[in-house]
């Protein structure tokens, strides 16, 4: 069995959802046996052409990674009703009978994130900035602004969130995915404006935001990774990252393979949530400490509102 | 110091620019230096002060061989040239010019630049060589930049100085005055080799003369008993006419009338102060005047080239203040630009290109928007053989003909146009003899067709050989007018009033 | 008399054989270019531990990939014709003496334009359609690049810096038109346009005989470009305006040409090519726009310009040259895994030996005529 | 016979405008006028409160209150100043006024503009100000390499190559050997690609523009190529230390200006040391003078000994130098690992600085600070919450080049031989 990964124009090292996915397919490399490659994407127009090259039998299942492949990924189904494809990040409607897309509820997670980080800070201002101002970028926002907007409503706090008002939808935009620089100045910027807590939602960008901690030291400034564990992703910042806000692609790519193996693939859809998992935040490691267990408890209390009903993140 | 050159062999490529050359240069002595363009009195030179290693031969230095890898090499021992070209910096200052890579400098390498101002001004008295040393080289007249190479040359101790064609930009009592500097270098014990075309200063200046054709020494002489004709005749090797053949004139109606035109330079000073004259179908009129003094301000405000302040510029009766300079084109007027490799032509396009450049568009090389090659080949093909461009194809670049190519091929696409005014700036500057004498003959028969011709240039003989009427500009205005048809013009009155003097005398 | 002078001017008009320098130039050099390139990219390769049967492995799978298959030269064709159209674009630029890096730009914004006609008139017959995004491309290059010629001419300002300007303002501005619901695909929350109707897209040709085949009838806009900019430079007047003032704007200025005119006009058409290159990739190749369509096309565009001696017939080779580079080195990653970024080492390793031809002498002396190191000036 | 000179030569005062000056101070004129029109009905109309801007931490030695501007009263100031500037320009023409005017014009309504994004919120200036320093290190630093080989006549679009390169190197050297070491190698490397380009410029008579296209590719594919084939299995050589800030003793407890200038990294200072050292070197030593000779005339530089192509090697691997260090901090200056294509233009708008500041590194500096200044103030609107989208803010800094490069510098001069290369006889 051959799993085969065809990434955005990202690359398979961008320390977000192509890694994170590829990651994914190597657990199932590792725990399942099949084997596995991927095709990196220099352009756009590489897409179509990439997927084209890796049709012909030799893949069992193809997985593409992002929403940009959704136009690629759906022409190569229809035209090879016989493969199976899964689709990370995008989901069609109607659903496509030979292609399974994977979603993800982030701001379920982000809204954890949000409580949690509007219980820690020390100054009252939490800051976040963006990639570009798309929703799969967005969600993380507005996920985390609620969720420290719920922890001003339930505790009385004043938190404010610097970087992202949603009702304007206009916010920090660093308008790249690949400026680490740009990570580092506009944590600088949100820090100059008192945030102490600063979550980056730019895929490699936030590793700069991460630099900067690590200079000023995590009593001055915490930062909250996206997509995956950074603690784990970036092993050699791990004392600056509070949590993340994981969206467990990894889990759900090997979910996806083994259901290949099986041979109970079904086209459609799979969303990842607080609920099954797909989404998280990851455990504090550094800060495991520090958090109190009075906001660890209420974090818990928000996660199982959130699974049962009674708490809406969504807008 | 005696130098000595012994059979100096030189080649670019095919081309022979010297051949077995040997020559003697003493001390206290002027050597002068003979040849028409092309002959190889540059690259001579150039082999001396180090820019050109020889093919073959050598240089003695006091009876001792030398080897010079580079100019450094032959500064250090006391050989400095004043190229044809200038080599100053125009944006240094005359100080730092003159110190350029023999600097006096303080600790961490700073820059004495007082100790270099000293300088200037001591050579500057000791030889009557005065220069502002903080003046830029920009700004100042060709004259006084020919004083600050030779300030460089003598900055650097040389014993033996070489003048590449000094004399070329002066006015005649620049060159006297030009005179004055270069025997008392003489008479300081220096070796100068003074290298021209012109005969007469030749004869004026030179201790020793020799004479270089085609790369080769065809002649030594003295001055005391060497014609003129017989100089020219081993320069060019034919006998020369010196006088320009030309019947009076006939004018006609004015064709270019100029009324209180002033143009202003980047800055706003004025090149042109209110300047007046006319010039009639059938008569030559030439502009005297030290360079600087506005001339290239004026060319470019009747050709177009430059904004007009204020005055009107009239042609055949209509006004053109505004005109742009393709309308002047269409109008007849010609322009034979003053620097043929800056604006005159492009080096990389072939001599067809180059002979359409300003006539491209005509009705006669194609309709639409297209170009008929052919039949500009063809066009350019007739005008090389009715001016004498020499060339092996019309294909070739144009860069690659010789300088006085070039300038036939410029004044043929000029005047092969339809044309009613010609404007011509320093139309035979840096051309031999043979060449010079064509130019005229051309710009005389233009005249006689009916054209009216105006003449700007440096060279006093050329505009006075050539002229039927003389103005003279002096800091942006005419000072003083001259008619040949009441006799011959007082060379000595123009070049006063070049210089300035006796503007009451103005017409 | 008039024989001679007949004599005489068959001479002068003459054109003689092309001698053995420019066959060497032409021909030699960039032999030893390309394969000088390809030794050092094994040589990187081996630097970074990759063994010799995989070396062995990529570059046969490079030669199969740009021209070893039905697909492979689809793909080839596919690749360059965006890079012909902008490249073409920026050698007139050049020819002209302007140094336009804003195509990446002008790529961006023909795209858009292309798109935003295609999504405004949904039901148009493909032969307005296809013709009409074609053209909106180009009007919306022409104006984009209009604007840095326009900057020169008025201010003085620099195009390098315009241009370079313009193009990250544009990488913006498709990020801003991409979020507004005219342009954004319905139900979609990232930036995507809608698609193109299918009216509008340039046919493909060989779908027939296999839906994969991509290869569209972009190039034969392309080709037709090669041929009309080939005929503007050296048959018109326009284009001798254009070289005159490349090659020394002083004589142009003398000779009565407008350098304003002919720096607004040559900026202009470098853009309408280079936006047309963008209609023809969101109308031939994409369906539809998204942020980064352009996909570096306009940077690329720049070293096929100069690899082409800003010639458009040089420029056609060299954008076959590079899109046969890039669709050889996708089949290099897939079977061999070796990264695609090697593929950007061999392309500018080309460069380097082609347009420094004294390099590639002083490397191989033996493969020239000799007495020609010299050079020209 | 006498000198006679015409009575009354027209003094320049008074001499008329070329119509080309005259529309230009008209230009100008009008463009000042229409920022007023802006300031007044745009910036004006129901603005309240005050804008606050915050110039210390609590934190700070000694501490400065926040200043607080009344939003309405300066929006009116600046129209009125604006309207006045303008006015006078339309009327009286500008000369060398024109500039100067322009430039207050500039900060006017740039400074309008924020108090109108302000009014009623705070924000911290001393940071913005901080952040333009920063951020105008790598650019001033391009710049720099650029005026360095282009004084030498050797047009230089190899920067953004020299600077990826460089930031390349310091990360990987910097994580093997620690940050001096990784600092020395990138600067080394930069070397080694000034060095480059100049044997293909000088020796290889390659055409400038394409040589310096070309390094950057190389620079480019070999970058990307090798961290994807390396750094991502062997993480351990992609993370290097960060130079931190040094306080300076004394000077960096002053208010606003000590954080700005005086609490950074190794970078900042060694950038103003760059310039000021390479303008001492250009205008004040004895090499300087003959590598500008060179740029500008290199015949005569050659007639007189001076050897043209190696001082051009000299110089290009100079600006190779510069811009290594320039690349470096990148990684070993900002966040301690590569990542590709890092560099982002930069070294393209270091470029732009160079012709802003008219081939002077001074220059090249102060253009790269309104560079950063953009940038930074972009950052702050975007925080502020105006009305503008973030795609439009994040444009803010390349609008801002090309109107001062169009509206301030217009035609500058660079080196008379730049870009031309050089054949011995
Ligand atoms: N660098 C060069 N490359 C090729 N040919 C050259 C070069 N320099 C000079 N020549 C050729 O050498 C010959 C002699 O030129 P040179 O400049 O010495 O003449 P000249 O006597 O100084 O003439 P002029 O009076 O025009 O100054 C000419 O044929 C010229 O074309
Ligand atoms: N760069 C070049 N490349 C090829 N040929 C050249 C080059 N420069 C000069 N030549 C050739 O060398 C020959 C001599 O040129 P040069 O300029 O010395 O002529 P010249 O004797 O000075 O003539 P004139 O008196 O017309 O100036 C010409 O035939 C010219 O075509
Ligand atoms: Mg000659
Ligand atoms: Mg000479």
């Amino acid at each position: 069995f051959t799993a085969c990964q065809v990434t955005d124009t990202g690359g398979i090292d961008d320390n977000s959802f192509n890694q994170t996915a590829w990651k994914g397919v190597q657990d199932a490399m590792a725990g399942l046996g099949v084997s596995g490659r991927f095709l990196e994407s220099q352009a756009e127009t590489d897409y179509e052409a990439n997927i084209n090259s890796l049709l012909g039998g030799s893949c069992d299942i193809i997985i593409t990674v992002g929403f940009l492949l959704g136009d690629a990924t759906k022409a190569a189904a229809e035209a090879n009703p016989d493969q199976e494809f899964s689709i990370v990040d995008y989901a069609y409607d109607p659903p496509i009978p030979n292609v399974l897309g994977q979603v993800y509820a982030t701001d379920q997670a982000a809204f954890l994130a949000g409580y949690l980080a509007a219980g820690m800070t020390q100054t009252g201002t939490l800051g976040v900035f963006g990639g570009i101002n798309i929703p799969p970028v967005t969600i993380f926002m507005d996920g985390f602004h609620r969720g420290a907007m719920y922890h001003n409503a339930q505790k009385g706090t004043e938190v404010m969130v610097l970087g992202w008002n949603p009702d304007t939808r206009e916010g920090l935009f660093t308008n790249n995915f690949d400026s680490l620089d740009d990570g580092r100045a506009f944590a600088q910027n949100l820090y100059d404006e008192g945030a102490d807590i600063v979550l980056p939602v730019a895929g490699p960008v936030g590793l700069g935001s991460a630099a900067l901690a690590d200079e000023l030291g995590t009593d001055a400034l915490k930062i909250i990774g996206v997509d995956a564990d950074l603690t784990l992703t970036d092993p050699e910042k791990a004392h600056v990252y509070l949590t993340s806000i994981m969206k467990r692609m990894d889990a759900t790519v090997k979910a996806v393979i083994q259901a290949g193996m099986d041979g109970s693939f079904e086209g459609g859809v799979i969303t990842g949530t607080i609920g099954n998992g797909g989404v998280d935040i990851a455990p504090f490691h550094a800060f495991e400490d520090a958090v109190p267990a009075e906001l660890k408890a209420e974090l818990e209390a928000i996660r199982q509102g959130i699974v049962d009903g009674t708490i809406r993140v969504g807008g | 110091m005696k130098v000595e050159l012994s059979a100096i062999t030189k080649r670019f490529g095919p081309v022979t620019a010297n051949e077995d050359v040997s020559l003697r240069i003493r001390p206290g002595q002027v050597l002068g230096l003979l040849g028409e363009n092309g002959a190889g009195k540059s690259t001579l030179m150039n082999v001396l002060c180090g820019l050109h290693a020889p093919d073959a031969g050598e240089i003695l230095i006091d009876g001792r061989p030398v080897r010079f890898r580079g100019p450094g090499d032959a500064i250090a021992a006391g050989i400095g040239m004043v190229h044809q070209h200038f080599m100053l910096v125009p944006v240094f200052t005359v100080a730092e010019n003159v110190v350029l890579g023999v600097e006096p400098v303080g600790r961490l390498d700073r820059l004495d630049l007082p100790r270099a101002r000293a300088e200037v001004r001591r050579i500057g008295q000791e030889y009557g060589l005065a220069v502002d040393p903080d003046a830029r080289i920009e700004t100042l007249p060709v004259g006084i930049q020919q004083r600050v190479e030779i300030i460089k040359v003598l900055f650097r101790s040389a014993q033996v100085l070489i003048l590449d064609e000094p004399t070329a930009v002066l006015t005649p009592q620049e060159v006297e005055e030009f005179f004055r500097i270069v025997r008392s270098l003489r008479d300081a014990g220096k070796a100068l080799v003074f290298i021209t075309h012109k005969l007469h200063e030749i004869r004026a200046i030179a201790d020793h003369i020799a004479v270089l054709r085609r790369g080769r020494i065809v002649g030594e002489a003295d001055p005391g008993d060497a014609d003129p004709a017989t100089l020219a005749e081993m320069m060019v090797g034919r006998p020369v006419r010196f006088e320009v053949d030309k019947a009076p004139a006939r004018p006609a109606a004015p064709i270019l009338e100029v009324e209180g035109l002033r143009v202003l330079r980047e800055g706003g000073a004025q090149a042109l102060q209110g300047i007046d004259l006319t010039l009639r179908s059938g008569e030559i009129l030439g502009i005297a005047g030290v360079q600087g003094n506005g001339q290239s301000a004026l060319v470019e405000a009747l050709t177009g080239l430059a904004p007009v302040a204020a005055g009107s510029v009239r042609f055949d009766g209509q006004d053109i203040t505004h005109a742009s300079v393709r309308a002047r084109h269409r109008m007849g007027i010609a322009h034979i630009p003053e620097d043929r490799q800056k604006s005159g032509m492009i080096a990389k396009f072939t001599v067809a290109e180059n002979m359409v450049l300003d006539s491209y568009y005509g009705a006669e090389y194609g309709r639409g928007p297209a170009i008929r090659w052919p039949d500009v080949e063809r066009a350019a093909a007739r005008m090389a053989l009715d001016f004498d461009v020499r060339t092996p194809s019309v294909h070739q670049p144009a860069g690659h003909l010789s300088g006085g190519n070039q300038q036939k091929l410029v004044v043929a696409r000029e005047l092969s146009r339809d044309t009613r005014l010609v404007i011509a700036a320093q139309p035979t500057r840096g051309l031999d003899v043979g060449s010079i004498e064509y130019i005229h003959k051309r710009l005389v028969a233009a005249r006689d067709e009916g054209d009216g011709v105006l003449i700007v240039s440096s060279e006093l003989d050329e505009i006075l050989g050539l002229s039927d009427r003389v103005l003279v500009m002096f800091q942006g205005r005419i000072v003083a007018a001259f008619d040949a048809g009441d006799g011959p013009i007082d060379r000595n009155a123009v070049g006063l009033a070049m210089a300035g003097a006796g503007i009451g005398d103005a017409a | 008399m008039s024989e001679a002078r007949d004599t005489a001017m068959a001479a002068l008009m003459a054109r003689a054989a092309p001698g053995r320098a420019a066959v060497e130039d032409l021909v030699v050099v960039p032999v030893f270019a390309v394969a000088v390139a390809l030794l050092l990219g094994a040589l990187t390769m081996l630097a970074t531990g990759v063994d010799l049967p995989t070396i062995g492995r990529s570059y046969v799978a490079l030669a199969v990939g740009s021209v070893g298959s039905l697909n492979a030269l689809s793909e080839t064709l596919t690749a360059a014709v965006p890079l012909v159209l902008a490249g073409l674009g920026l050698a007139l630029g050049f020819r002209a003496g302007l140094f336009n890096i804003g195509a990446e730009g002008q790529v961006l914004m023909g795209g858009m334009a292309a798109v935003a006609l295609g999504i405004a008139w949904p039901g148009g017959p493909a032969l307005m359609l296809v013709p009409g995004c074609l053209l909106a491309g180009a009007l919306a290059g022409a104006l984009y690049a209009g604007i840095a010629g326009w900057l020169r001419v008025a201010t003085g300002a620099h195009e390098v810096i315009s241009t370079i300007m313009l193009n990250l303002i544009a990488y913006r501005l498709v990020d801003y038109m991409l979020r507004q619901p005219f342009f954004q695909r319905e139900g979609r929350a990232d930036p995507i346009s809608r698609s193109v109707p299918d009216a509008a897209e340039l046919p493909r040709l060989l779908s027939g005989l296999d839906a994969n085949l991509r290869v569209h009838a972009g190039i034969f806009v392309a080709l037709g470009a090669v041929a009309l900019a080939q005929w503007l430079l050296f048959r018109t007047r326009l284009g001798f305006e254009f070289r005159a003032s490349g090659e020394n704007p002083d004589a142009a200025r003398y000779a009565g040409i407008r350098a304003g005119v002919v720096i607004v006009v040559a900026m202009a058409l470098a853009g309408a090519l280079a936006g047309l290159a963008g209609a023809n990739q969101v109308t031939g190749v994409l369906g539809r726009a998204s942020p980064g369509f352009s996909a570096g096309i306009g940077f690329d565009a720049i070293a096929v310009a100069l690899l082409g001696r800003s010639h458009p017939w040089g420029v056609l080779v060299a954008a076959l040259l590079f899109g046969a580079l890039e669709a050889g080195g996708r089949q290099m990653q897939v079977d061999a895994g070796v990264s695609i970024d090697l593929i950007a080492i061999i392309q500018a390793l080309i460069i380097v030996f082609i347009a420094a031809p004294l390099l590639v002498r002083a490397l191989f002396p033996w493969g020239f005529s000799r007495g020609r190191t010299g050079g020209g000036a | 016979m006498s000198i006679a000179r015409e009575p009354g030569l027209a003094p320049v005062a008074e001499a008329p405008l070329l119509p080309a000056q005259a529309r230009g101070a008209r230009v100008a004129g009008m463009a000042l006028i229409g920022l007023a029109v802006l300031v007044a009905l745009v910036f004006a109309p129901g603005l309240e409160g005050a804008a606050t801007f915050r110039l210390s931490r609590p934190t700070d030695p000694w501490a400065l209150p926040d200043l607080v501007v009344p939003a309405l009263s300066f929006a009116w100031v600046a129209a009125g100043v604006l309207a006045f500037l303008g006015a006078r320009q339309f009327l009286r023409g500008g000369g060398r006024w024109t500039g100067l005017s322009l430039g207050i014009g500039l900060a006017l309504a740039v400074a309008a503009f924020l108090v109108w994004a302000t009014a009623g919120k705070a924000f911290s200036l001393t940071g913005m100000l901080q952040a333009t320093v920063v951020r105008a290190v790598p650019i001033a630093l391009g710049g720099l390499a650029g005026v360095l080989s282009e004084r030498v006549a050797v047009v230089n679009i190899a920067i953004e190559g020299m600077l990826l390169a460089g930031a390349f190197t310091g990360a990987l050297i910097g994580s093997v050997l620690g940050g001096w070491s990784g600092l020395v190698a990138a600067v080394a490397v930069g070397g080694a690609f000034g060095f480059l380009l100049a044997a293909l410029v000088v020796t290889y008579r390659m055409d400038q523009i394409i040589a310096g296209v070309v390094i950057n590719l190389l620079v480019l594919g070999l970058t990307s190529y090798a961290s994807s084939q390396v750094f991502q299995e062997y993480r351990h050589l992609n993370n290097a230390p960060v130079f931190r800030p040094i306080a300076i003793p004394l000077l960096s407890d002053l208010p606003v200006l000590g954080p700005v200038l005086f609490r950074q990294n190794l970078f900042v200072y060694g950038a103003a040391v760059m310039v000021a050292v390479s303008t001492w070197y250009l205008f004040h030593t004895r090499h300087g003078l003959r590598a500008r000779a060179v740029g500008e005339h290199p015949r005569a530089a050659d007639t007189l000994g001076i050897d043209v192509y190696r001082t051009r090697y000299v110089h290009v691997t100079m600006a190779g130098m510069v811009a290594g260090f320039g690349g470096a901090w990148f990684t070993l200056g900002s966040v301690g690992r590569f990542d590709e294509g890092m560099t982002g233009g930069r070294g393209y708008i270091g470029l732009a600085a160079m012709i802003f500041g008219r081939w002077h590194p001074v220059g090249a500096l102060a253009a790269a600070l309104v560079f950063g200044f953009a940038d930074s103030l972009q950052q702050k609107l975007a925080l502020l919450g105006t009305p503008i989208p973030s795609e439009f803010l994040a444009m803010a800094p390349y609008v801002a080049t090309i109107i001062v490069v169009a509206g301030l510098v217009g035609r500058a001069r660079p080196p008379a031989a730049d870009g031309k290369p050089y054949v011995k006889e």
